[in-house]
């Protein structure tokens, strides 16, 4: 007879496919990338960066924004979760509706409200009477402003990983340590942080790898004062491409990787040797109920919500009604001009919506079918292959776009052997780049509702014959709805963002919604710019409002609002 | 410590049928109630209303002075000083087993030295103290429930919940529990309200059973009495072993009938309208004279053989027979004692 | 397609320009790619990395970079009969690259500001304490260009930038942002190139420009054909286009002062003899570029 | 359905030790084993190896004439053919009732008007008909297992393995569900293993009971016989009731003692090496002429009281009494029967 597999593996084509796909995703073009470094280097001596003060100067800026700014992102998002999740505030599901749009906002546009908002020429400041003289120092120019923004555009993915996290808490557990004497605060501490650890840490790390790979806002905040990170160091070493550029973005990119892979030791270390796995049913969460802190509560709530998304998002609507920048909005120069003009007449904006909905779209979906086979294997096998595995998942989405697309470009720009066509110019290269790229943001939840769930569940639906893919679709996927849910609104909201990888990867015909809005930006379009960004958070408040709808047809738990 | 009152309790959960239904009960001070019924009647429901985890949709709940649960709001859990082992268990996965039991403690205060040793107490009293580091998730079922056991005992609640906290352990363990449960009542003078589907163990224990169905309390009694003198149909169907038979009845007679009795109603000598009697095996018994029955089926259960008899007109009654008697054979048999519900 | 471009005009413009070369070719299809310099660069030394580059035309950037390039070996020269139109200065001897126009960086001033700034070195007086903004030459080449430039401009030097430095000046990303700071009143003065400036206040933004008397640097988005194209007809043709009298007038139109001599201004922009542009040596400008921007760092701290 | 055999089965968990120790039974085709023994002993280990959840650290399983699990790899549970109710239910909590149990039947292909047909049978024998809609989270702890025994018998397996099936549900409906088992196993053949802490239920489903202990089986044998003649001081400990005596016992002697050689052992007449005995409380009855024993204990427990009796040297003896007894006095008792250990 056959050989038996082990207990609790996998049926045998799993592991070597899912290896297989994480290789072709991340080791190769990563690869790619180290061998045209490594070619370089040969060519003209090791890559001068390492050993410019400069480069750990910007290595220790990067750290810094990065750590900061995930402790901004876990304060913002953990209380978010916890109010809508957990308490008997008014009005959750909308505060986790608007609580998401800040990601959706581009990080520049943030950047630049935020700078708006808080300088000279502030509306809200001079309104209120208290803007600061012309010219004086913009207080977001520094370190501390940069992790501010990054925590701030975040701030959703810890959000949405914690609030995972948290319903798969047991009602029970909760209700033994209230009868054991826990006020709602030891609670807190002692029973929900610990059991939704899995989710806070997993959204934790996204947004400090988040905050490492970003560009947008460490060039708009970091530049001006003189702060370096290694993104806008990437970037500035692109600027003058040279016979060493390949191997200095070899080089950034391995300090980058390094700071993945210390991230990922230290949740690692978070994690281990314990046990989250829930024993039996995990209901519905129960309600705290906050007395008189209810409305104090609310009003921080909507106030941090106004910060974060009202006021960038006003910022945003403000220039795509006038023409230009510094115009005064007033009845005189108010105008719906930019609206028409990009709903209208240019012909690209229809075609970035159709291409960015289907990216986003499909490297959703394709990434939760990856994320779950992926997560499933993960939590079943063990050893330093897994975490090498974990690395790799990780480093494209450390990695600036910039790079990311260079490592694409390097590895199909030529035809494909074998098969003798190539992918490089159509719209498969993209959505291989965002496979690879926005894996990490799309396993992360879903690997830690793995780690919450019982196993017995899925132990029953084998004993009833149930194989794999059969089990993953009728089992562990609407258990995990909420994860799931989180996994695919991450990646679309992101994918739907992007930037830079489509930039460097697209030709006509497939230019997305960040290159449009971008290429306006650019040829100083600022209103037409911003109005497409306006439209493309309109179209995600109507596809979320559309979803909501249909919530009915839906499983339980798989709209990070509704819960 | 203080009486425990519930006023006309009712819950209804969304948009089904009540749960509870209008129950009211006097548990006095130090009191051990046992609750029984058939699964799904309300008996956990009704013990979230007492841990201030289910808000009441009608009545209210007293503890001593303070009214603690209404329809309009409840006190919260963490203030009731009340202890439960819960259906599930409802163990902290993230915790040790010592951990686990010593939280409660620690949420008083007790710290270091003194805790670890009031949590070792609790262990050795379950007999877990080996597994002191483990996690719950690598106990066996049995010993997750004498967790949930050691954590609701450990320290001195007013009143303390047990919801089947006995149904997953073994015969001699169980036993050693409920001599913990006495002790523990005894020590403590807690108010203690105890499910179970074990009746040996709710006699055993309490001082008054409630028996539940249907969400509401058919009757609540002391232990003896309750046996001996069961209210209606299905109070007497649930309590004890025994078949309720349909029989005439003469009007204005005793409730509790004596051998004689039973034997002319059984041989349908007694006229009168029909009336619900309950026999209980242990009354009936192999006897040179009395009535003849066929033995329909013979079950052994270790101690002793179950019998189901079969009447003339097939009505059933159950017995005990030291020996194995073949199934389709007649016998005779007396029946002592029987009860007019 | 017959033709790829690769180009960092901004889109209208980019559009326009192939409008007007397929007007005159219409059996020539073009596609074109535009994004920033250092983004297209990147993705070309990628390409070139990996061995199969698409583009064959550039029209992209700066000389120093397309001069970088030809040392490289990776442009095709080619002698277009329209050079005899151009200064000397404006294309590479061996025609390897030719200036299609000039984008100059001048100043930039909010109305609102209290000084009216006419020199570069007006940037350094005490009214402008902390009100100038210029883009960076680490991420910007014509900052680098502009830099480079005036530092070599008699009295000028390194020294020049020290004074700004010390005068609070802000070296910042990119012109946009320069443009954005001062339209927005944040920073008071910027040095920005002229058409961005000249095109917001046409538009209405409370912004003036002004070309220093001392003369202004100029980046010249220079058209090349990359070596190893496989349209070299149709890349000369091209070449040939924008270099005519018919292609320079589209960047007219677009609001960039020509390269070729004897057309017409564009619209908002002072006579071309009021214009000094300062020349520049691509090639020894090259050679120094890793070092200016290291003296450049020094001064500002960045790097 | 095959015979299924295990072979000298062991099982450590990490670091840990055996939980299932060098384990070899073999159940015949169609069997019905009853595996007892204490909280933590290994039972549920032993099931969800043979269900194939753990791989054994030792031995086989062969199912038939297939391996199923070895050391090296087993077959995947999905393949096996077996149903199982688990400890803990392990209901899907996004599926209905109706769904939960319905879904083994659509893997099999099941489809439409049949699917729900024998969904609905199936949930009408557990009594949850009514129910179907509902999801696992509204329901009370013994709905809950009544849905898992509903999934569990839904389909026609070749082993069906059951953890302690009835532990939350209410004596009638227990009575119910044996009667489901045993009907459900007279029709399907399968071969079934039940691990209980329900002596009662175990012998009166069983062909053949399992008495486990530490992760060694220390008895199989037929329930009556090893109701009569238990192996050692656990299982005598361990099946049934009764207390275990160190009695000086003449060597060579029968194991099995009668009312003589019984009395003559507790009055001290016999001599001999100290040998244990074991005397059940049912074999302990008032006499008129026997041993004088004093009352210690009398616990209600329903049918009867449950008295413990003390020697003169203080060691103890359990009977059963109709009436109370008062603690303290002394009364005779005879003991019919003893069984050395
Ligand atoms: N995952 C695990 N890791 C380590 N030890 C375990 C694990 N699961 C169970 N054990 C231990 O193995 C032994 C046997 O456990 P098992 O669950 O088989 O007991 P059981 O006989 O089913 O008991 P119960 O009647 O209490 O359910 C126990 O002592 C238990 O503590
Ligand atoms: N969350 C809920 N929503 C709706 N109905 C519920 C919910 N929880 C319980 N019920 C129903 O309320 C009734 C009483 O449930 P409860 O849990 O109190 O029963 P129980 O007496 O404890 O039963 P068991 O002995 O089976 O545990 C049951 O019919 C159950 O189906
Ligand atoms: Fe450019
Ligand atoms: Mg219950
Ligand atoms: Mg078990």
């Amino acid at each position: 007879m056959r050989r038996l597999p082990n207990a609790n593996s996998q049926p045998g084509w799993l592991f070597p496919t899912v290896f297989l796909v994480i290789l072709l995703l991340s080791a190769v073009p990563l690869g790619r990338l180290a061998y045209a470094g490594l070619a370089a280097t040969f060519r003209s001596g090791l890559p001068p960066v390492l050993f410019e003060t400069g480069t750990w100067r910007a290595f220790a800026n990067t750290l810094s924004t990065s750590v900061l700014g995930m402790f901004v992102s876990v304060a913002l998002g953990v209380a978010f979760a916890l109010a809508t999740s957990l308490t008997d505030i008014r009005r959750k599901r909308l505060l986790g509706f608007a609580f998401m749009l800040p990601m959706m906002v581009p990080p520049q546009i943030t950047a630049l409200a935020w700078v708006e908002m808080s300088g000279p020429a502030s509306p809200l400041l001079k309104t209120l009477g208290i803007a600061p003289p012309l010219g004086t120092p913009q207080p977001l120019y520094s370190i501390g402003g940069i992790a501010l923004l990054l925590g701030v555009q975040h701030a959703p993915l810890v959000f949405l990983a914690m609030q995972a996290g948290l319903s798969a808490i047991p009602r029970d557990g909760i209700e033994a340590a209230r009868l054991s004497g826990a006020a709602p605060r030891r609670v807190l501490r002692d029973i929900v942080l610990p059991l939704a650890l899995p989710g806070l840490i997993a959204g934790a790390s996204i947004a400090f790898v988040s905050g490492v790979g970003n560009f947008g806002i460490p060039a708009i905040l970091g530049i001006p004062a003189s702060i370096l990170t290694l993104p806008t160091l990437v970037y500035s070493r692109l600027a003058s491409f040279g016979s060493q550029t390949f191997a200095d973005l070899a080089a950034l990119s391995l300090l980058m990787a390094v700071i993945c892979a210390a991230g990922l030791a230290v949740q690692q270390r978070a994690l281990s040797g314990r046990d989250y796995r829930t024993i039996g049913l995990s209901g519905t969460s129960p309600v705290f109920s906050l007395g008189p802190w209810r409305a104090p509560v609310e009003v921080a709530l909507w106030l941090v919500l106004f910060l974060i998304l009202a006021a960038p998002f006003a910022a945003l609507v403000a220039s795509s009604l006038v023409p230009a920048y510094g115009v005064p909005l007033n009845a005189e120069t108010v105008s719906l001009r930019a609206y028409g003009e990009i709903l209208f007449r240019q012909s690209v904006t229809v075609t970035a919506f159709g291409n960015s909905a289907f990216l986003a779209t499909a490297a959703a979906l394709g990434l939760l079918v990856l994320s779950f086979a992926t997560a499933y294997l993960l939590l079943h096998r063990k050893g330093p292959a897994m975490a090498f595995l974990l690395v790799l998942i990780e480093i494209p989405y450390a990695l600036p776009g910039i790079v990311l697309a260079v490592a694409f470009i390097l590895l199909f720009a030529a035809p494909l052997p074998v098969l003798g066509f190539s992918l490089y110019g159509t719209i498969w290269i993209i959505l291989i780049a965002y496979l690879s790229s926005f894996f990490a943001v799309s396993l992360k939840p879903v690997l830690s509702a793995f780690r919450q769930i019982d196993p017995a569940l899925e132990e029953a639906a084998r004993l009833s014959g149930a194989g794999l893919a059969r089990r993953m679709r009728d089992v562990l996927l609407p258990i995990m709805a909420p994860a799931a849910g989180a996994s695919v609104v991450l990646v679309f909201l992101i994918a739907c963002n992007e930037l830079t990888v489509s930039a460097l990867l697209w030709s006509a015909g497939t230019q997305t919604l960040g290159v449009a809005i971008f290429n306006l930006d650019d040829s100083g379009s600022s209103d037409l710019a911003s109005a497409l960004s306006v439209l493309v958070v309109a179209m995600i408040v109507a596809l979320m409002a559309l979803l909501e709808v249909l919530a009915r047809y839906l499983p339980d738990g798989v709209l990070p609002w509704r819960r | 410590m203080a009486t425990l009152i519930l006023n006309h309790l009712s819950k209804a959960y969304d948009g089904g049928r009540a749960a509870v239904n209008g129950v009211s009960l006097t548990v006095r001070d130090g009191g051990f109630l046992a609750l029984l019924g058939p699964s799904g009647c309300g008996k956990t429901t009704l013990l979230r209303m007492i841990a201030g985890f289910e808000q009441p949709s009608d009545g209210s709940i007293v503890l001593g002075e303070r009214v603690i649960s209404t329809a309009e709001g409840v006190l919260p859990p963490e203030r009731r000083n009340m202890a439960m082992v819960f259906q599930s268990y409802a163990l902290w996965p993230h915790m040790t087993v010592a951990q686990n039991v010593g939280y409660p403690l620690k949420l008083r205060g007790v710290k270091g030295e003194n805790l670890r040793r009031k949590t070792m107490e609790a262990l050795d009293v379950v007999r877990l103290a080996d597994l002191a580091d483990r996690r719950p998730a690598a106990l066996s079922g049995g010993q997750r429930q004498r967790v949930a056991l050691a954590r609701c005992l450990v320290t001195s609640p007013d009143v303390v919940l047990l919801d089947e906290p006995l149904a997953n352990l073994d015969r001699h363990l169980r036993a050693a529990m409920e001599e913990t449960f006495r002790d523990f009542h005894a020590r403590s003078g807690a108010t203690m309200i105890y499910v179970t589907h074990d009746q040996a163990e709710a006699m055993a224990l309490a001082t008054e059973i409630a028996v539940m169905s249907e969400g509401r309390f058919l009757q609540v009694a002391p232990p003896n009495e309750i046996y001996a003198h069961p209210e209606g149909r299905v109070v007497g169907g649930l309590i004890g072993q025994g078949t309720i038979l349909s029989l005439p009845v003469g009007e204005g007679r005793e409730r509790s009938l004596d051998r004689a009795a039973c034997h002319a109603l059984l041989l349908g000598e007694a006229g009168g309208s029909l009336c619900d009697v309950l026999i209980r095996p242990e009354h009936v018994r192999p006897a040179v004279d009395g009535i003849a029955l066929q033995v329909r089926e013979c079950v052994f259960t270790g101690e002793r053989h179950a019998l189901t008899l079969a009447r003339a007109d097939g009505s059933l009654l159950k017995a005990f027979s030291a020996e194995r008697l073949a199934p389709g054979s007649m016998a005779v048999f007396s029946v002592e004692r029987g009860w007019r519900l | 397609a017959d033709l790829v471009l690769y180009t960092s005009q901004p889109n209208e413009d980019a559009q326009a320009t192939v409008d007007a070369f397929k007007a005159k070719n219409p059996d020539i299809e073009v596609e074109w790619v535009r994004d920033g310099t250092t983004k297209l660069m990147a993705k070309l030394m990628a390409e070139i990395e990996a061995g199969n580059p698409v583009a064959d035309v550039l029209l992209i950037a700066d000389t120093v970079t397309l001069q970088r390039m030809k040392e490289a070996g990776q442009l095709l020269a080619y002698k277009s009969p329209e050079a005899a139109h151009f200064d000397a200065t404006l294309y590479d001897a061996d025609g390897a690259y030719y200036s299609t126009k000039l984008i100059t960086t001048g100043i930039v001033y909010n109305t609102a500001a209290d000084l009216k700034p006419e020199g570069w070195k007006d940037l350094t007086k005490a009214e402008a304490k902390n009100l100038v903004m210029m883009p960076s030459p680490l991420t910007s080449g014509a900052a680098l260009i502009h830099a480079q430039v005036l530092t070599g401009l008699e009295g000028y030097g390194w020294d020049y930038y020290k004074a700004l430095q010390q005068n609070g000046a802000a070296a910042s990303g990119g012109n946009g942002g320069v443009l954005k700071a001062v339209a927005t009143g944040e920073k008071a003065y910027g040095m920005l190139v002229d058409y961005m400036a000249i095109r917001e206040k046409a538009k209405g933004a409370p912004i003036e420009f002004v070309f220093p008397a001392e003369g202004v640097s100029a980046v010249t988005e220079p058209v090349a054909i990359l070596g190893g194209t496989k349209n070299e007809e149709n890349a000369k043709k091209f070449v040939d286009f924008v270099l005519s009298e018919e292609g320079q007038q589209v960047s007219t139109k677009l609001g960039y002062i020509p390269a070729r001599n004897g057309v017409a201004m564009p619209e908002g922009f002072p006579a071309r003899e009021q214009i000094k542009v300062l020349p520049l040596d691509a090639a020894s400008a090259l050679k120094t570029s890793e070092s200016d921007i290291k003296s450049f760092s020094d001064i500002f701290g960045t790097n």
